[in-house]
């Protein structure tokens, strides 16, 4: 859920020059870590999975001002490596249909990466546990946006960008009603929290109830897409 | 669903504009937004933003519903203009910077088919993720179509009340699990069909139209006027 | 009888402009009647279909089912259609086959025994009572349709609507499939319009068939005064089933035999014709 | 002519340990022939398939394609192999028609003007040279199937694996299509093997039929051979072709008379028996 929508022009060019250099770093690691005919097999998993990131962000979920990112989702499917490569390929995506600036997009990828790497972690470290499978999901989501969101509000906050902004970034017409209309001065901290926090906890509980859901749907039918063993069909 | 309206505007219509070379208006882009990145002046903005509307209404392109996605960005930067801090830069220019730098891109992404800028993108990018970046592109539509049939499923299944929210989740929670196997089974297949096409790395992208360098030359110059303007304003 | 479903000339316009009109002869379905529409690809088939759900609203003309605009009173009307598409996979939501099949009544808000005991009348009628528990996603291609189809029959609707059922299936399977149509048509007198690109479903099956080229509605009418049209099918490389044209070759050459539908008779009609002193 | 293809009793876990065994008559490809292979859905046709393609290894039994492992030694044979998916959509991955038709060329490192005289020449002979610089998700489902055909011959390949290549197609566009597969197979003796449920492309098209009923293959031969086994295609409820069932039944009221896959040559026969004194 944790992707900034900033238009080009407003970060100063440090930062995102910052961005661009972080993902380059991260994505020749990446590259050089998977090695290349089992690239050469994922490369339709990883652009798919890409792909679904990017329907995921495109379907509003009902009346509700929030889309799934499905950073953690990815990062269990994928791994780290590729993961991070899907987060790249979905930011840049999302760029060229014009959904926050060009130069952003290293920045972004940081942020979406992150998510992908630590959500990758977290669920495995959870699921060393237990042998439970939903749970874990659910807790690596939550932790992971905590944390990632955390991160965030310190990005921004280097790059001079109000933190409403990004935490209400999902929707323009939120961000017009909320925050434009009746805030012609910047926000207090005090404020910010007491806006920020309630809004941002339920974004955080909306993407790991339904990564969660997700993934008990998964689990029923084709487990060994997310680790499982596979399920014996009774026939 | 953007990518969607974006895609058939850039593939299934013909101008000037998109008879420019990809390179061309990728170039573009890159100069307005360096001219974005160093000018603070009110008239550079003005002047870019009527020569990209010009260019918009070369393009035989339905501009007044391109152009509200530009709103992203003119929202998001009001936002950060009436509350940052300091720095000395009027909201006005903010925002104007951001939508001058979205408007561009608009223009570039109407007028070209996205594999032709991806392509552009392998003397950059290793051919992993251009090729990937090609798979998405391809399964996007593929993916789009079924969720689309799920929900039109749903709707004659009687399972669209706006009422119940939980419910919906739950309908939600199922229809992505849903897409999501399929998307995996999807991938297994592509998987498959690669390998015994004899996929060896390289996906290649062919041009879909002829370019003329004629038309090349237009968006360059304006991307070359804008920066210039910049420069010296 | 009354009229269930009527369109008239009406032209839709997909989002990337293609413009597809339907015209041509009247599309009108009676209560109770069994409809194939014919048509090579893109003839505009499952564009009639999804303007007869009410999911795509014409930009001319007019269409009513049940007698108001489908796109306009589409809640008020929905509980009495029974769908299957072309892909059957993307209509299968829940995870397991009980699921699927008690979705709509569900969705209906109908009271839990009821869903019940109407869920074990099509599951037995249709035979998949040893799917119940299983996962959509594993199951066949016909097993698939055969879940679908119970899904759209659970609340007996009155309209059923079928776009390329037989797609994929075995003969036996399609046979099946046919049964169980003809036996819902038979006991709650359901209407039923479906698609296909198998002509000899035709005669086996519909009260009434229409042929599409184009957008255009060509022909029309029971399947004997569709069939007998060959050269016009011809014309759009649709073959009249066999038996129709081996009555013909034989009536061409100076025959004189009538048509029919059945196999038997026909061979009972030749071989008395040879056996004729 | 040397046998191409040839399959033991092979077993196959897939991951969920349904296992699927196909066994029985032996099956066996020659160089130039073109094969059919019938069955029920679910009977494992495209497990078969798959395993000729290399893309499924056995647990038990073996398999041979151009005299070697195919699943061993994937990378040596498929420059020989042409494959149609059942999901053609799946299997369409470049950006543009173009691209798409020459992937497997490029990827096998073809000279340029190779490609594209290859290109050209399959495009002009399946007719599609207006889809040349379209992308594949602006196509319709024939068009789809044209374009993957067209990738899937271009460098002559001396197999082809087809499955169900003809479902969701049209008539005229189906007749099209096996004009097509018959040529290439004349022109550049290419090996076929499809999968189909429309039995009546069998005695138009086949050199061969095999039967596959859970696995097991339980007929094989001539189609006429195949189709004299009336009975027991029955029992697994496949309808042999009409003109069989026709001939058949006349053969069985005691008319002499022979096989045939000619409509006009049965009624020139019937219509003789008729006038005969
Ligand atoms: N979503 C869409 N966007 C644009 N054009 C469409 C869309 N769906 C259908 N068409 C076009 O509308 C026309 C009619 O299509 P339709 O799907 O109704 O044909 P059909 O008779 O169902 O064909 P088939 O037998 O292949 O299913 C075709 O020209 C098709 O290309
Ligand atoms: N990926 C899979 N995972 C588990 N079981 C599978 C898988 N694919 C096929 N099967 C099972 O293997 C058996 C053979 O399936 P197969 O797809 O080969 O049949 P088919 O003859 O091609 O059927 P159809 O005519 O429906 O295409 C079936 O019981 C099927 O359920
Ligand atoms: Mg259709
Ligand atoms: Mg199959």
């Amino acid at each position: 859920m944790s992707h900034i929508h900033l238009p080009d022009g407003v970060i100063p060019v440090f930062w995102w020059v910052v961005g661009y250099v972080l993902t380059a770093a991260m994505l020749g690691l990446a590259i050089s870590r998977t090695n290349s005919t089992e690239a050469r097999r994922k490369v339709p998993l990883l652009g798919i999975i890409a792909a679904v990131m990017l329907i995921g962000q495109s379907i509003p979920l009902g009346f509700i001002p929030f889309h799934l990112g499905l950073a953690v989702l990815a990062g269990i499917i994928l791994g780290p490596w590729l993961g991070f490569m899907a987060a790249f390929i979905s930011n840049m995506f999302l760029a060229l249909i014009g959904h926050g600036g060009i130069t952003v997009v290293g920045l972004n990828t940081v942020v979406v990466g992150s998510e992908v790497i630590i959500g990758y972690l977290l669920y495995n470290i959870f699921r060393r546990a237990t042998v439970e499978h939903i749970l874990p999901v659910i807790l690596a989501t939550a932790l992971t946006l905590i944390i990632t969101i955390a991160f965030m509000i310190g990005v921004v906050a280097i790059a001079q960008v109000n933190p409403a902004l990004v935490l209400m970034g999902e929707d323009a017409g939120a961000i017009k009603d909320s925050v434009v209309v009746d805030s012609p001065v910047a926000l207090s901290l005090r404020r910010f929290v007491t806006i920020i926090v309630p809004v941002a906890a339920i974004g955080i509980a909306i993407e790991a109830f339904a990564t969660g859901l997700i993934v008990r749907f998964i689990l029923g039918v084709r487990p060994e897409i997310v680790g499982a063993p596979a399920r014996e069909r009774e026939r | 669903m953007d990518i969607a309206f974006i895609d058939n505007l850039a593939y299934n219509r013909d101008s000037v504009m998109h008879r420019a070379s990809a390179v061309s208006k990728v170039l573009m882009v890159a100069l307005v937004i360096a001219a974005v990145v160093i000018s603070t002046e009110v008239v550079v903005f003005i002047m870019a933003l009527a020569f990209l509307l010009m260019a918009f209404l070369i393009s035989n392109l339905p501009v007044l519903r391109i152009l509200p996605f530009a709103g992203y960005a003119l929202v998001f930067s009001l936002v950060f203009a009436v509350s940052s801090t300091g720095g000395g830069i009027t909201p006005l220019v903010i925002m104007l910077k951001a939508v001058t730098a979205a408007v561009a891109m608009l223009l570039l992404i109407t007028t070209t088919p996205y594999p032709q800028i991806f392509a552009l993108g392998r003397k950059i990018f290793p051919t992993i993720l251009i090729d990937a970046m090609l798979v998405t592109y391809r399964s996007f539509f593929i993916l789009m179509e079924q969720v689309e049939r799920v929900i039109i499923a749903l709707r004659m299944r009687g399972a669209y009340s706006p009422l119940r929210v939980a419910g919906n989740l739950n309908i939600m929670g199922k229809v992505i699990g849903h897409g999501f196997i399929h998307a995996w089974e999807l991938s297994e297949n592509m998987q498959n069909a690669m390998l015994i096409r004899g996929y060896r790395g390289g996906m290649p992208v062919s041009a879909t139209r002829k370019y003329s360098i004629k038309y090349s030359l237009l968006p360059v110059l304006l991307g070359a006027s804008v920066l210039v303007v910049a420069v010296f304003a | 009888m009354s009229e269930i479903a009527r369109i008239g000339c009406i032209s839709h316009i997909y989002p990337d402009q293609t413009t597809v009109k339907i015209c041509g002869l009247e599309f009108s379905v009676m209560e109770g009647e069994k409809v194939v529409i014919l048509g090579p690809n893109g003839s505009g088939k499952t564009t009639l279909l999804q303007h007869l759900m009410g999911l795509l609203r014409p930009v001319e003309g007019e269409v009513r089912v049940f007698g108001v605009d489908p796109s306009k009173h589409f809640n008020d009307i929905i509980e009495n259609y029974g769908v299957v598409f072309q892909h059957v996979e993307d209509q299968l939501v829940a995870p397991t086959v009980w699921d699927d099949i008690t979705f709509s009544p569900r969705n209906y808000g109908y009271p839990e025994d009821k869903i019940e005991s109407l869920a074990n009348e099509i599951i037995e009628r249709i035979g998949i009572a040893d799917l119940k528990t299983k996962i959509p996603h594993y199951l066949s291609g016909g097993e698939k349709k055969k879940v679908a189809l119970a899904g759209a029959m659970i609340a007996h609707p009155k309209l059923l609507i079928l776009d390329e059922p037989f797609e994929g299936l075995d003969p036996k399977s399609k046979h099946d499939m046919l049964m169980l149509l003809n036996e819902f048509n038979r006991i709650y007198g359901t209407t039923i319009i479906l698609t296909t690109h198998d002509i000899n479903i035709v005669p086996i099956f519909a009260d009434r068939a229409y042929v599409m080229v184009r957008g255009n509605i060509i022909l029309s009418g029971a399947p004997q005064d569709v069939f007998t049209e060959a050269e016009l099918l011809r014309s759009i490389n649709l073959e009249p089933p066999l038996l129709t044209v081996l009555v013909s070759g034989l009536r061409d050459r100076g025959v004189s035999i009538d048509y029919t539908n059945d196999q038997e008779q026909l061979l009972d009609e030749i071989v008395a014709l040879i056996k004729k002193p």
